[in-house]
């Protein structure tokens, strides 16, 4: 199997299923011809036809809306939002009707909305969001956040056969960055199912999408150097959250350090808090610590935007803190 | 019994038809058993309307009770001119399109009073339910949010070529809502079969149509949308079934979307508990003179298809019909609370 | 003093801000010549005009976007949502532009949004919203929630003279239910702190908004009956929250119980219980427990609202439970 | 020297007009002097862009870069119309209007690098900023989401009496956001003193205007708010600053909004990491024929107020300007990174 980038394993995911099921269609701003801004949908236009890759106005509440509507009636759209930022504009479709149809109808609402997500690309205050923590909140939507190729592909296939709106969070900052071997097959990844990425007992390291690559170098790196050897679990599914698998580490650990890219408050890291803290109460010993984004926006300038997200020391310093606790 | 009509001889062995299988009539052409089966469910609609209310009064509703009175006749004749294969998604004060589509009046009540075996098992109210078998789905509180849907379920009829024309209303006040402007723009150029009718009843909750918009009309906003636009009417069903009926045409040659401003009065106030007393009485005197079902009436007895004695027929067995729905509604089980837990997810 | 109720109060929190500043206006559906759905603004455009006092289309994004742009401008708007479920429609609006723009051009944005909250009135699925925890997570917003007349006229003046957009939660089921004296005087209550509701040596339940007067009640009974003896924090601001408060009283209690009624997953007792259970690590004697509502859309059938929201058996379960730990 | 003007003449010892206290020439009746000043702006807007181009291959700015190639005339024009106490919202092809309505290159390219004296600290990048001295506030990436920003303001200058106007800007892709709607919806039912430009420039990134919207003219839509709407060569500075300078008078008496549409080319890519392969290069060569400044100078050489020296002249202190402007910019520093903790709430 060839090398994939993460964006190419986006890519296979959506060629694979619009070729699988003929229900399953593709819209939004510029997908067509151009492939969208950052490629994800290039040559599917032209080998699915317009009818199935649909150029969309500039409009997100239509876009997303318009998918909860051909869900209901059977079909599969998979929605692009050109950056995850403008999810906002849609804010309300998704909430109002995609989250809560199943719930008052009874009719599954299987649709995807793929979010270009996160900083660490100097986009600014407008290109860098991580909108998880609203969706999170909102019962009737599943989150997903892959970290790498596989499981890109993997669980937007698994978003694709779901029968509820998935909230499909990819990362800008990892498009290019990671590659690996794609094994054939069908490689469906469950929603739901965190990942074990490097065994440890020291620390239950929690994190997802991005700034995850980043806690596992430094995780190796503080093994290697310093011995603190934390266990890394990347979430690959926010909600519904592997809770068992949390709690399972911690119990070996009794020490947890939580990191998103997502600034702090009020993030997804104080509900795996909350509940560890809640759950895993016997077997801490130390408090959970969680690491995040300052409650800024993101800024515009590199060394505002270093400042502010989460980077390897950080996290380094959060390690040891714990490990020293 | 008069000028060869009477209800018995209305096809679909007794039933009054409503949205038929294949086409119904074109414009100009429906038949007398068409003209009644109208009157049937203009007076359907305001009896169950008026129904609701007692249930109101009587404290059995909880939530709000918005009627439809005064737009009855935009309600019915746009659902009477769609096949039975279109889709319905009617909004708050089109209980009269429900009915022609084919929903049970016990279903209607049952949604009202939030019962076990409504619809929606209890989990929302009124008109916000689904009902796929009939192609209805409802509305929801937010207004204009529906508008997109119905425009992704037309790209979903176009896609798999069903022929269907999607229906969909929103008011004078909520077509203000930037989902309006979306979806019509995605319709108009995606050329969709989608059809929206905008209910200008003069109000939006107490705001009057000056206060929501400069727009001289509407449907002037159609052409921003490349789509026709037409304001008529609306509380004459005659002229609502052969514009509509029109419109959908259209969408099913495959031409594109069409918004259709009727013009009526709301004659109730927002819900049960607004007694609108910010509505100049003058202005109510006036619109009662344009009554939907008078001026069926008015018409079908100057073509001498009602008589005395059918309207009084009609009339009985709207009363039955009714009392019947209700009681059955009241009489059926609240939801077990533990149900509310459940159903969150599609598995 | 005459009795007041909490819509009263809030009535008269405006009317004294526009008599007091000539920059305070309202705008919002139907809130002019009617007074709003909830009457909240009756007789405040006969007495302060209709420039002041304003009629708009039904249009939540452009209230709110407008509020913004008179705000950055030097006026001081307060709008109201019709409901609170509502906002959704005027999201975009808040995120992208209230929240952000001081931090961005360093002008302040003085505005409130007063958000009809809440549910345990048979308002189904879209009449019973809790909007806090969207916002709650996005940097740039405060947000209130009083649960009494005196904090409903006192915060919502503070708001109003708060450089920055606050969202104001008042909750249409105490509207008519809570009265109480209003003494003269500004009675501006500071944004930022919360209130000790009842003093208790056993167990901190801290609340807001509607549940809380369910909880204050509850507490009482199980302190008179069963002899479990609850401190009552209404937090009364979500955001800034009074950490200080909040852990000061956890140290003397060593157990904490938040109850909200908003639903669970992801909510601000989230983060608050994150919080505690970070920062009274080890003063904690239980571990922080949380009551919500279900993660459900709030239900229209009365035994079903019932049974997903919060209650007062529910809350003096979980008393009890905390007790016995 | 050519026809009695040379820009030494021109009012405000040596520095060429832009925006002006009290109003600007009536239309038709641009002096010489102005006429010099609009090409200036014209060619100064060029150049900045061709100057953030020339920054961006050097690798030296990190974001994206948007030129305004070809709308030029529209920015230039309709910001010359404004006066001083005018408020401006520019999008992000309108350099023009922020230098003619007194921005300064260094801040210009301050922003374009994110540096600690930009006017946003560099928290964020391009126009984004806020100059109140100016009266300029700047765009949010979401497009359409300045339109209400922009009604609020024309709502309190209109409360305060100020007798401005709000000028803001769209595109064609972003006029089909909701907030298009319900921001010119309510700027028309209240009657605001607010200009909307909606520039037209055939693409809304790789989308042609004939997939985002079937209307045959953008200004159809202003009708449906009640409102005056108009299309216009936008690549004509003159008939740009004809047209605007109508609609502010119209704004200044109270009749309330304008929407002028502005008929123009995107000569560049989306921005400068896109090559635009989609857009027809004949479509490309056509509108070279159209370019702003050719035909701004062609009209200048008409009417023999431009002549070979002076443009010589404009040119080099252009580039001076520009060279200056830069070089500041890239030897300012950057931020501290502790900066960016700061400022979230307002004290
Ligand atoms: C987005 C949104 N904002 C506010 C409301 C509250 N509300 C319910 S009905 C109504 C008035 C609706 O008027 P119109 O659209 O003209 O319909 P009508 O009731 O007159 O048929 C309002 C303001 C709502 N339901 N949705
Ligand atoms: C709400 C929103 N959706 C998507 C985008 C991404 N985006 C940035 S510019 C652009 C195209 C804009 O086209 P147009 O409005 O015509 O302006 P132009 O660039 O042509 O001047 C798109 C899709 C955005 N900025 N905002
Ligand atoms: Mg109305
Ligand atoms: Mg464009």
């Amino acid at each position: 199997m060839a090398v994939t980038t993460y964006i190419e394993a986006i890519s296979r995911g959506m060629r694979e299923e619009l070729e699988r099921d003929p229900t399953v269609f593709l819209m939004g701003e510029d997908i067509g011809e151009y492939g969208g801004a950052f490629r994800a949908t290039k040559g599917l236009q032209r080998d699915f036809g317009a009818q199935r890759v649909i150029d969309t106005p500039l409009s997100e509440a239509a876009i997303i809306g318009a998918a909860v509507g051909a869900a209901i009636v059977g079909m599969r759209p998979v929605v692009e939002m050109q950056f995850a930022d403008f999810v906002t504009c849609g804010f309300n479709q998704l909430v109002t009707n995609a989250a809560k149809t199943h719930y008052r109808w009874g009719i599954p609402v299987p649709m995807v909305v793929r979010l270009p997500s996160g900083g660490y690309i100097h986009g600014g205050p407008y290109h860098s969001a991580n909108p998880e923590s609203w969706f999170f909140h909102v019962p009737g939507l599943k989150i997903v956040a892959p970290s790498t190729p596989v499981d890109a592909r993997g669980l937007l296939k698994a978003a694709v056969r779901d029968n509820n709106p998935v909230l499909f969070l990819e990362y800008k900052y990892l498009y290019r960055r990671v590659k690996e071997d794609i094994p054939d097959g069908d490689g469906v990844v469950p929603i739901g199912r965190a990942a074990i990425r490097r065994q440890g007992k020291d620390i239950t390291l929690i994190s997802y999408g991005s700034v995850l690559t980043l806690a596992l170098e430094v995780a190796d790196q503080l093994a290697r150097d310093e011995g603190i050897d934390a266990e890394v679990i990347d979430l690959r599914s926010l909600m519904p959250l592997d809770a068992e698998a949390l709690l399972r580490s911690v119990r070996s650990t009794g020490k947890v350090l939580i990191v998103h890219e997502d600034n702090l408050t009020g993030g997804v890291g104080a509900e795996i808090a909350a509940m560890i803290s809640e759950h895993a109460f016997q077997w801490l010993d130390a408090p959970v610590r969680r690491l995040g984004a300052l409650d800024t926006p993101v800024p515009f300038a590199a060394p505002l935007e270093d400042h502010v997200l989460p980077d390897r020391e950080k996290i380094a310093a959060a390690l040891r803190e714990l490990s020293s606790y | 019994m008069t000028h060869g009509v009477d209800i018995a001889s209305i096809p679909g062995a007794g039933t009054i038809p409503g949205t038929r299988e294949g086409e119904p009539p074109v414009p100009g052409r429906l038949t007398p058993g068409d003209k009644i089966a109208l009157y049937y469910y203009l007076c359907l609609a305001r009896a169950c309307d008026e129904a609701i209310l007692k249930l109101y009064r009587q404290g059995k509703i909880v939530g709000g009770a918005y009627t439809g009175r005064g737009n009855e006749a935009t309600a019915v004749g746009s659902a009477y001119a769609l096949e039975k294969h279109d889709y319905l998604l009617p909004m708050h004060r089109d209980l009269g399109a429900h009915l022609v589509k084919g929903q049970s009046l016990r279903n209607i009540f049952l949604q009202q009073l939030g019962r076990a075996e409504s619809l929606t098992r209890g989990r929302d109210g009124t008109g916000h339910y689904a009902d796929p078998a009939l192609r209805i789905y409802g509305n929801v509180s937010h207004l204009g949010s529906m508008i997109p849907v119905g425009v992704g379920i037309a790209l979903a009829a176009a896609m798999r070529n069903e022929n269907a024309v999607v229906l969909n209303y929103i008011g004078d006040g909520g077509s203000n809502v930037g989902d309006f402007h979306e979806g019509m723009n995605m319709a108009g150029v995606m050329k969709l079969p989608f059809v929206l009718i905008l209910e200008n009843n003069q109000y939006a909750y107490s705001t009057p149509v000056a206060k929501q918009t400069a727009a001289a009309r509407f449907s002037d906003r159609a052409a921003g949308y490349g789509v026709p636009g037409i304001t008529i009417d609306g509380t004459d069903v005659f002229t609502v079934y052969d514009t509509c009926r029109m419109a959908y045409d259209r969408a099913r040659r495959g031409e594109g979307p069409t918004l259709i401003e009727t013009v009526s009065m709301r004659m109730h106030g927002h819900s049960a508990s607004d007694d609108a007393s910010y509505v100049p009485p003058a202005q109510l005197e006036e619109w009662e003179k344009k009554d939907p079902i008078a001026r069926c009436e008015d018409r079908l007895r100057r073509e001498e298809i009602l008589s005395d004695e059918l309207k009084q027929e009609i009339h009985v067995r709207i009363e039955t019909e009714i009392a019947d729905a209700s009681r059955y509604a009241e009489e059926a089980p609240h939801p077990e609370g533990s149900e509310g837990a459940k159903g969150v997810y599609a598995d």
